[in-house]
């Protein structure tokens, strides 16, 4: 059949959409300055916690009591801590153990938290209601004594503050996912797939996760900095990692008894935790900024 | 007459609830659709017309048990829709499709067309997967699209290149009826009839059958072989596309093809125009619903609600539902503060 | 020809986005005659909002005027200073937008919305300004003005909104309203209401109106002028007979002819094929061009002036001028029209 | 080794040296690390308690600073026979509420402490008392099940702490009307001592007033107010401020600076009480003695007492802390020593070590001792996980046995050999009354329960001797070290000291001009 | 209006059920025997027993549980398990202290945060608008237990050449407004960081909206159109974050306490947790999230108030 006369075609490229599609986001995200500051944080954080404790020459466990709370020097460049231990081959090597907390509390999170969301905004009726109750009564929960009360249930440790805390982000998640959901939900081409004879399940998994994944994205990185900050809030409260582990917020904890003494034992955990927050809400920002169309200017 | 049924909807009503009060219990009801009963039979193209939030989507929506209605019977091709369960049904959407208004919102942003198609395919198993693609090219050229733009994105192509898409999509299981939602609503004059002479060749080719939902009447005299009116969610008239633009008989198709202005500056500029705004349908007035705007509304409108008929000086299958449709026609009754404007 | 009250003159409007200059209009010339109405259309995207606004200079940050002239009663708009636009705005010109949902302030009440302009250009005070808002409201017809005043946009249909926004900007007898769209959000019927109230209050306070539309049925009836505007430029302005009884530029005959009508039956719509250009990618020479079943290569290579005719109507095709080089007699979507060879040429913009 | 015996010795005199002439009155503010549960003897039986009711009440005899039993509220004691004990009261002492206090009072007191129905947790101080008879108006007579020989010193504990008869009837009272027991008591204490309780703002501060018409020498100070502040550097900020004149504790790392400071120095004061690492002695490997010798020769206390300590602290022999009664001056402590401790493990046939893990609470210096013991172990390969737990649950832990290793304290407020090893090592003693090794040896219970029951003090010593000797042998547990109470003093004030069990002794503190 | 909040407030107690319930079975879970804590290290079997017998701990949870929730509808939260004291007295001491301490903590959050996010927004892209960003972007990275340390570091113990009535108390809560500043900054910086943000993209947000330009084209000023006609409407979110804020606050406060000695129900609640005192712990709880979702209560109206909206839905 014919049809009258052929549509005047639009672009003539003929490069592979799909990496177009992200060239955009990709430009736009470049763009933004502090974007791009704080994804090339993120990337050396990430590097130096994988890397980085290969390239240590001292046992960040190792003690010396001889020579604690010592200053910073060209030895021990960020000083000795109460044991004698090298902190800054402590924070090195504690990166990496900051960074699982952030990644994995918010994996654990948001595939809950995605999921209830999911569940939550597709459906509706009984079964929302019920799920975001639930989500009000986690929300209304004080955050840090959920924890609190989960550490203690399970035990201090890097696993438990990870459940800890993701339990503490699912509400988070859900709450945006199911935002983002109804508003898909009500998009026409989900009508359309169901006018098709599409499952639920393809329509949850094929048509609408991929469609609410951005937000899902500025959340988790934005939640990756809520959570390290948790997480160190745990250990000030002496229910974080274990001793002798170079968690950051630990190193913060067991570090206080000194402040007055010996600073640096405080000054740089802290300082590094505030660094790795940084960079995470400034990329999630740039992320948030780049993928919002009314940002598009 | 041998003409075949082809949907046949009975009583069919859809209520949503309206949650809250203590306890977020259901207080109330948007009576969207109000118990209308319509036939469409095999090739024809009906179309519903009425103003914003009369129901008109939500007809269609209901009929495809997109929304499940409140009651009432939908029977295709046979077939009573509403009492299978929600997989048979899935088994049947083959033959119902759907066209959305909004170009932009009908397809998935993160699909190509090729897996659009395709994947309409998967779901209803309509070719094996390796002769899809052959078939996808084939359907983007039925809708005037070429093969080099089936691997790209929604966003690359124009609104009215999507309708075709959402089109392409349709047609992809081989409907018998396609339910179009004011799927020309949102394009420019220029591509709208792009579109519409693109459904109505296809409707040609493929025996389509086609509720048509717009509140242009332009459009809809253009497509129709015959048009619903509604209005709060209830059918006011109803006939073939003559009887209806030429012959309407309830005061509010009148008010309704005399208010919209027309493209010609020589024609003289009169138009009824209506006092007051659409009523909710929360609350629709009782008896007759449009009686609170209605320039002829008498005591009884109030209390009864009119059915559809067919009165003297109408054709056959042309109903109108109003108590005083001969009176209007003879003279007998006079409209009040029947109010006439001239825009120019 | 009476003399314009306002005077669009090659009028250039431009945004600066990341992916570069978006020219939004490019060369659009008007004129608008006291006491007229003069009708804008064009397809979505072809500027007809960005006119409106660059007259009353509102635009969007990213935006800028890059050139032309806005005469308004034989001054410049464009030279003046922000503050000189201020008192234009709202007062001498005012405008009606295409949202009335989206228009009106949520959180201030309808009564405060009105008074403002009114305090500001007429120094009434508050009382003065919240009574005369009352009767503003009575005269666009709203019933019981003297509550809905104290009620938020919220509480009031989108009809009654679109009145508020007339009321707000009829408010201090403006001599020129442009109502960008006021009936695209509404139902016909309460269209038709709308379109009544303005034509009767133009009647009444004899101002001059710019009716923004793409609905050629509305511009039929309510305009005295029509500009049809094509990718960011005027393609033809003309008188509304002359316009509607003689198109005669392709964009327009195509517009006319792909018009379902409810008025009388069409055997086939003729649609202009093809879509409108994307405003990154302009075409070269004449915008319609790549649309254009009569286009040739000087179509295809060189812009046409927006050049008047016998009447005083003005044409931006080449078809009508002595440059001409298809044929004397050219078909567009079924319409016929005879090429003007030999006219002299005088370039309207300077 | 004996690092921290020289620290050991009371600086008190030192402390106040050059201070000026005292002065009457003035309120006295104490920064304490948490809170008193509750006012009531028979209430609770955590030192933050103690400290507060040591003030309001006083017991039947006390014990001075060589832990030797003199007269409180008794003048004069003596036994009868084997199981029964008599006193002579101290005549015209009157409670805060101007109640006399009379062998009537004792009874009462003596009976509430063991009642069920008021479940007190130091009913196990007096649980073996079977009867208080009151002989006349100031002469009671005390029994017991069998002969217990600290019967005294568990009379000078806290607990025994007198309250005034019409309070404990109020309190009774209040049970019957379903309140909880020692809810008239804890909120309105009424003892015989020489401050009287003011006013408590539960979770902020308890103050006390002088008690103008004590019996003996009246305080120098108008009030006495103990302030909660949690976190050490406050603490110190605070006393540096002026606004508290008692910081205690004090970190160890923070001695030095105190000491160098203008504003205060810091009290020393050795402990009575023990911290050790113990092993459970029922699950493998730690039920070879060998491998707990081991691991006592590879802890290397020296370190412990510098690094965690900074000094502060003396190094334990055995369970019990110099100057408890018992505590034997001869006993040979394991020293450290990898070499031998290797040679044990390779016998015990762990020569290439084992995986273990080593429980603590949230107690920052336990914590701490553990990361070096694990350093510690690392050298013969024995790799230890820490596991840190929160209070609440690591008690229930270990007294579950769970546990492979822990670190834990035990406090010896009676001053007696008996308080400060039957529960550790009585093998009756399993789980949560103290024995959390669950160290079971048939001699030593022997001991232990001819210890109880012996009256004679020098066969006691003998006695607990050969105990400590045994304990030392078998290392149900590695004796850490004997902390000291670090305190810091404002120069402000002077007469302050603080007891072996922690409790702080306000009589003579005054300001100073 | 009225039934809105009668709905509102009814519509809290699923939501309280749900964290007394949660609150009880994570008591019961936790391992760690209230009754040995009591007792001590030391404890005879015997001793324990007893307090376990007391304290009723010996029923089954659902006993307890019902126990517990028959006690609550009658206004009796029960017994501090440590103390004996009424559950109430022992909140009642603490809960307005950490209610100044959020309430101060929101003001500071709030009046820095607006300013510092209108000034951003209306001076978009200028340096102020970046230095207020990048501080904001510190603050709100900043764990705030080691602000709190840090202050302490600076202002309470201080440099020596620090003058005195720049002094602040290190400890307590409320005597003079040098125990106050110290903790309401530790606790308030994170507020007013995220509040700073929000206005800012808020702001930016309206000021897009087509409303304003209507404000623009009745010829109003440049002034009246940002803070008339953009602020109001810019700060309905805020708002929301404000509540959010306010409630995160209330059980953010434990760590604030806990450095500055302060006497509040975060602290109360943690150590409640660590001596297994459930009813004390199941009290605050209760009673923190009643606050939490009171606020939102409040933070709704206060939307209705400013946004009439919302009336719709
Ligand atoms: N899911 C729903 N829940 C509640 N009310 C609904 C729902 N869908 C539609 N409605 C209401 O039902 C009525 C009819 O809506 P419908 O969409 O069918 O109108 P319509 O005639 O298609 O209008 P339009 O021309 O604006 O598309 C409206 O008042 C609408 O608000
Ligand atoms: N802020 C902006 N930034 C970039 N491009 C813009 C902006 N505003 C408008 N444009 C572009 O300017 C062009 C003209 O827009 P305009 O709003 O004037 O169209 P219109 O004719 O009013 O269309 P409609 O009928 O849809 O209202 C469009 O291509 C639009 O994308
Ligand atoms: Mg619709
Ligand atoms: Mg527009």
């Amino acid at each position: 059949m014919v049809v009258q006369n052929p549509i005047a075609d639009v672009g003539k490229r003929a490069t592979n959409p799909k990496v177009e599609a992200y060239k955009g986001l990709l430009k736009r995200l470049i763009k933004n300055k502090a974007a791009v500051v704080g994804g090339l944080l993120i990337i050396v954080f990430i590097l130096t916690g994988i890397v980085g404790p290969y390239f240590t020459w001292l046992d960040p466990n190792a003690t010396q009591i001889t020579n604690k709370l010592a200053p910073p020097s060209a030895e021990h460049w960020f000083g000795t801590d109460n044991y004698g231990r090298d902190i800054f081959t402590r924070i090195i090597h504690g990166m990496s153990i900051t960074m699982k907390v952030g990644f994995f509390s918010v994996a654990l999170g948001g595939v809950i938290g995605v999921f209830l969301g999911i569940i939550s905004g597709y459906y509706g009726g009984k079964m929302d209601t019920f799920i975001m109750r639930v989500m009000d009564v986690i929300l209304a929960f004080p955050g840090i004594l959920l924890a609190l009360a989960i550490v203690s249930v399970l035990g201090g440790s890097i696993q438990n503050v990870i459940i800890a805390v993701g339990i503490f982000s699912v509400p988070a998640f859900a709450r945006i996912v199911r935002g983002s959901t109804l508003s898909v939900r009500k998009l026409e081409y989900i009508d359309a797939v169901k006018a098709l004879g599409a499952s639920d399940a393809r329509i949850i998994f094929k048509h609408i996760l991929p469609n609410v994944l951005s937000p899902i994205i500025v959340q988790a990185t934005l939640r990756i900095a809520t959570a390290v900050l948790t997480a160190s809030g745990l250990s000030f409260l002496g229910l974080g990692a274990q001793p002798p582990t170079p968690e950051w917020g630990a190193m913060l904890s067991e570090g206080r008894a000194y402040m007055h003494q010996a600073p640096h034992l405080v000054l740089f955990p802290g300082i590094m935790i505030v660094l790795f927050v940084l960079a995470f809400n400034v990329f999630g920002d740039g992320l948030r900024d780049a993928l919002d169309p009314k940002m598009k200017k | 007459m041998a003409k075949k049924e082809m949907l046949k909807v009975e009583g069919l009503k859809q209520y949503f609830p309206i949650k809250g009060g203590l306890m977020g219990r259901t207080i109330n009801h948007v009576k969207a659709v109000d118990d209308i009963s319509f036939t469409i039979y095999e090739g024809e193209t009906v179309s519903i017309v009425g103003e914003s939030g009369c129901g008109k989507s939500t007809t269609g929506r209901s009929i495809l048990r997109l929304e499940e209605p409140t009651d009432g019977s939908v029977v295709f091709n046979g077939e009573e829709l509403t009492t299978l369960s929600k997989r048979e049904m899935r088994k049947h959407r083959k033959d119902l499709q759907i066209i959305f208004q909004d170009p932009y919102a009908s397809i998935n942003p993160r699909q190509t067309v090729a897996d659009v198609l395709d994947e309409a395919m998967t779901i209803q198993k309509i070719l094996p997967a390796k002769q899809r693609r052959k078939r996808i090219i084939e359907l983007l050229e039925t809708v005037g699209l070429n093969e080099y733009q089936a691997d790209r994105y929604p966003h690359e192509f124009s609104g009215g290149q999507r309708q075709r898409i959402g089109i392409a999509r349709a047609l992809s299981v081989n409907p018998k009826l396609i339910i179009c939602d004011e799927a020309v609503s949102a394009l420019d004059v220029s591509i709208q009839a792009q579109v519409l002479n693109l459904l109505e060749e296809l409707q040609e080719q493929y025996q389509l059958t086609y509720l048509f939902i717009s509140h242009d009447l332009g459009v809809v005299r253009h497509i129709s072989d015959r048009v619903i009116v509604m209005y709060l969610g209830k059918i006011v008239e109803i006939g073939d596309k003559h009887s209806i633009f030429e012959n309407a008989k309830h005061p509010y198709t009148k008010a309704l093809l005399s208010a919209i202005p027309v493209p010609d500056p020589t024609r003289e500029k009169k138009h009824i125009v209506l006092t007051g705004d659409v009523p909710s349908p929360i609350d629709p007035p009782a008896g007759c619903r449009f009686h609170t705007r209605c320039p002829f509304a008498q005591d009884i409108c109030k209390k009864e609600t009119p059915v559809l008929g067919t009165y003297a000086a109408m054709a056959d299958g042309h109903e109108a539902a109003c108590h005083f449709v001969e009176e209007i026609e003879s003279g007998t009754l006079q409209a009040k503060e029947f109010e006439e404007t001239v825009f120019g | 020809m009476e003399t314009d009250l306002l005077k669009v003159e090659n009028l250039r409007t431009s945004f600066y986005t990341d992916d570069g200059e978006v020219k939004a209009v490019d060369g659009v010339s008007f004129g608008l005659p006291k006491g007229k109405t003069l009708g804008i259309v064009g397809e979505s995207g072809s500027g007809k909002s960005i006119t409106a606004l660059s007259i009353l200079k509102l635009l969007a940050a990213n935006g800028k005027i890059v050139g032309g002239e806005v005469n308004f009663k034989g001054e410049n708009l464009l030279s003046y200073s922000d503050k000189e636009m201020r008192s234009i705005r709202g007062n001498a010109i005012s405008m009606i937008f295409q949202e009335p949902m989206t228009s009106l302030n949520p959180v201030f009440t309808v009564g405060q919305q009105i008074s403002e302009s009114l305090v500001k250009h007429q120094q009434l005070g508050k009382k003065e300004a919240m009574s005369r808002s009352i009767e503003l409201l009575k005269l666009v017809g709203i019933p019981s003005p003297d509550k809905r005043v104290k009620q938020y946009p919220h509480e009031l249909s989108g009809g009654m909104r679109q009145r508020v926004m007339i009321a707000i900007a009829l408010a201090c007898n403006p001599e020129i309203l442009i109502a960008d769209e006021p009936t695209t959000a509404l139902d016909v019927t309460i269209q038709a209401q709308i379109l009544g109230l303005i034509r009767g209050l133009q009647k009444k306070f004899g101002m001059s109106v710019i009716m923004i539309t793409h609905d050629l049925g509305v511009v039929a009836e309510t305009c005295d002028y029509v500009a049809v505007m094509y990718a960011g430029q005027v393609v033809e302005y003309a008188d509304i007979l002359s316009l509607f009884q003689y198109p005669k530029h392709p964009y327009t005959i195509g517009l006319m002819n792909s018009l379902p009508r409810h008025d009388k039956e069409l055997e086939k719509l003729e649609p202009i094929l093809g879509n409108v250009p994307n405003p990154k990618e302009m075409p070269v020479g004449c915008r319609f061009a790549p649309r254009c079943p009569a286009a040739t290569d000087l179509c295809r290579t060189k812009m046409p002036d927006l050049l008047p005719d016998e009447k005083g109507n003005d044409i931006r095709c080449w078809i009508y001028t002595d440059q001409w080089d298809g044929e004397s007699e050219v078909t567009i979507y079924g319409e016929k029209r005879n090429a003007e060879s030999g006219r002299t040429q005088t370039i309207l913009s300077h | 080794g004996g690092g921290g015996d020289s620290s050991g010795s009371d600086t008190n005199s030192d402390l106040d040296s050059d201070k000026g002439e005292g002065v009457e009155g003035g309120d006295l503010v104490l920064a304490v690390l948490s809170d008193a549960s509750s006012l009531d003897p028979a209430g609770s039986n955590d030192v933050p308690s103690s400290v507060v009711q040591a003030n309001i009440y006083e017991t039947l005899v006390k014990r001075d600073d060589e832990n030797k039993v003199i007269p409180g509220l008794a003048e004069s004691w003596e036994p009868i026979d084997d199981t029964t004990y008599e006193f002579k009261l101290r005549e015209g002492v009157k409670f805060h509420d101007g109640e006399p206090f009379n062998a009537e009072a004792v009874k009462a007191n003596l009976d509430r402490i063991r009642d069920a129905k008021v479940g007190s947790p130091r009913f196990f101080l007096y649980e073996m008392i079977t009867d208080v008879v009151v002989q006349d108006e100031y002469t009671v007579q005390i029994k017991t099940e069998y002969p217990f020989a600290p019967l005294l010193a568990h009379l000078s504990h806290n607990g025994g702490g007198m309250v005034s008869p019409k309070s404990i009837a109020a309190d009774y009272d209040a049970m019957n009307s379903g309140k909880d027991a020692g809810s008239v008591i804890s909120t309105a204490p009424v003892g015989t001592g020489y401050f009287k309780f003011d006013s408590w703002q539960p979770g902020d501060n308890i103050k006390l007033v002088k008690n103008d018409d004590y019996w003996g020498d009246k305080v120098h100070v108008d009030s006495v107010t103990f302030k909660v502040i949690p976190e050490s550097p406050v603490r110190n900020a605070d006393l540096e401020t002026g606004h508290v004149h008692i910081a205690d504790p004090i970190q160890p790392n923070e001695v030095v600076g105190i000491n160098n400071s203008d504003f205060a120095k810091v009290n020393q004061k050795a402990s009575s009480s023990l911290a050790y690492l113990g092993f459970n002695t029922e699950k493998e490997p730690f039920n070879d003695p060998k491998v707990r010798q081991a691991i006592s020769m590879l802890v290397n206390k020296e370190d412990i007492s510098e690094g965690v300590y900074d000094g502060f602290g003396v190094l334990a022999k055995g369970p019990l802390a110099p100057g408890i009664f018992g505590y034997n001056e001869d006993a040979k402590p394991v020293d450290y020593n990898v070499e031998e401790a290797k040679k044990l493990l390779e016998e015990a046939g762990y020569a290439d070590g084992f995986k273990s893990s080593i429980w603590t609470n949230d107690n920052p210096q336990r914590q701490q001792i553990a990361v070096l013991i694990q350093e510690e172990l690392k050298k013969v390969n024995i790799e230890v996980d820490i596991n840190v737990m929160e209070f609440g649950a690591y008690l229930e832990k270990t007294a579950n046995g769970e546990h492979d290793m822990f670190i834990l304290g035990w406090s010896n407020p009676t001053g007696d050999a008996d308080y400060g090893m039957y529960a550790l090592f009585h093998s009756a003693q399993k789980g949560s009354p103290g024995n959390r090794s669950f160290y079971e040896n048939k001699e030593v219970d022997k001991l232990l329960d001819e210890g109880r029951r012996e009256s004679n003090p020098e066969k006691r010593i003998e006695i607990y001797n050969k105990v400590q000797e045994h304990l030392i042998e078998d290392a149900p547990m590695v004796y850490l070290i004997h902390t000291e109470y670090l305190t810091g003093v404002s120069n402000k004030i002077k007469g302050f000291s603080i007891d072996t069990s922690g409790i702080y002794q306000l009589q003579d503190v005054q300001f100073v001009e | 209006m009225t039934k809105f909040i009668v709905r509102r407030l009814l519509q809290t107690i699923p939501v309280l059920i749900g964290v007394s319930i949660l609150v009880f079975s994570l008591m019961y879970l936790i391992p760690g025997d209230p009754a040995q804590i009591i007792a001590g290290e030391a404890a005879s079997p015997q001793t324990v027993e007893q307090i376990r017998e007391k304290l009723g701990l010996n029923d089954p949870a659902p006993v307890q549980y019902f126990k517990y929730v028959k006690n609550i509808v009658q206004g009796d939260l029960g017994n501090s398990i440590r103390s004996g004291r009424p559950v109430m007295d022992e909140i009642k001491a603490r809960f307005w202290i950490t209610v100044e301490l959020s309430f101060y903590s929101t003001l500071l959050a709030v009046f820095l945060g607006l300013i510092a996010g209108i000034i951003s927004a209306v001076k978009h892209y200028s340096w102020s608008d970046v230095t207020i960003m990048i501080v904001a972007l510190f603050g709100l990275s900043m764990p705030n237990f080691w602000l709190g340390l840090m202050l302490i570091q600076w202002f309470a113990i201080g440099p020596d050449w620090l003058p005195e009535f720049l002094k602040m108390r290190a400890s307590g809560w409320g005597d003079s407004w040098k125990q106050v500043i110290l903790p309401v900054v530790t606790l308030g910086t994170g507020g007013a960081a995220i509040i700073a943000r929000m206005t800012r993209s808020s702001m930016l947000e309206v000021i897009g909206q087509d409303y304003i330009r209507t404000a623009r084209a009745k010829g109003l000023g440049e002034r009246v159109v940002v803070y008339r006609h953009a602020l109001k409407n810019a700060l309905i979110p805020v708002v929301t974050v404000v509540g959010l804020e306010f409630g995160g606050f209330l059980g953010g406060a434990v760590l604030t306490e806990t450095i500055f000695a302060i006497n509040g129900m975060g602290r109360l609640t943690i150590d409640a947790i660590r001596t297994r005192d459930f009813p004390i712990v199941q009290g605050t709880v209760l009673i923190i999230s009643f606050l939490f979702v009171f606020v939102n209560l409040l933070v709704d109206i206060s939307y209705r108030l400013l946004n009439k909206r919302m009336d719709v839905n």
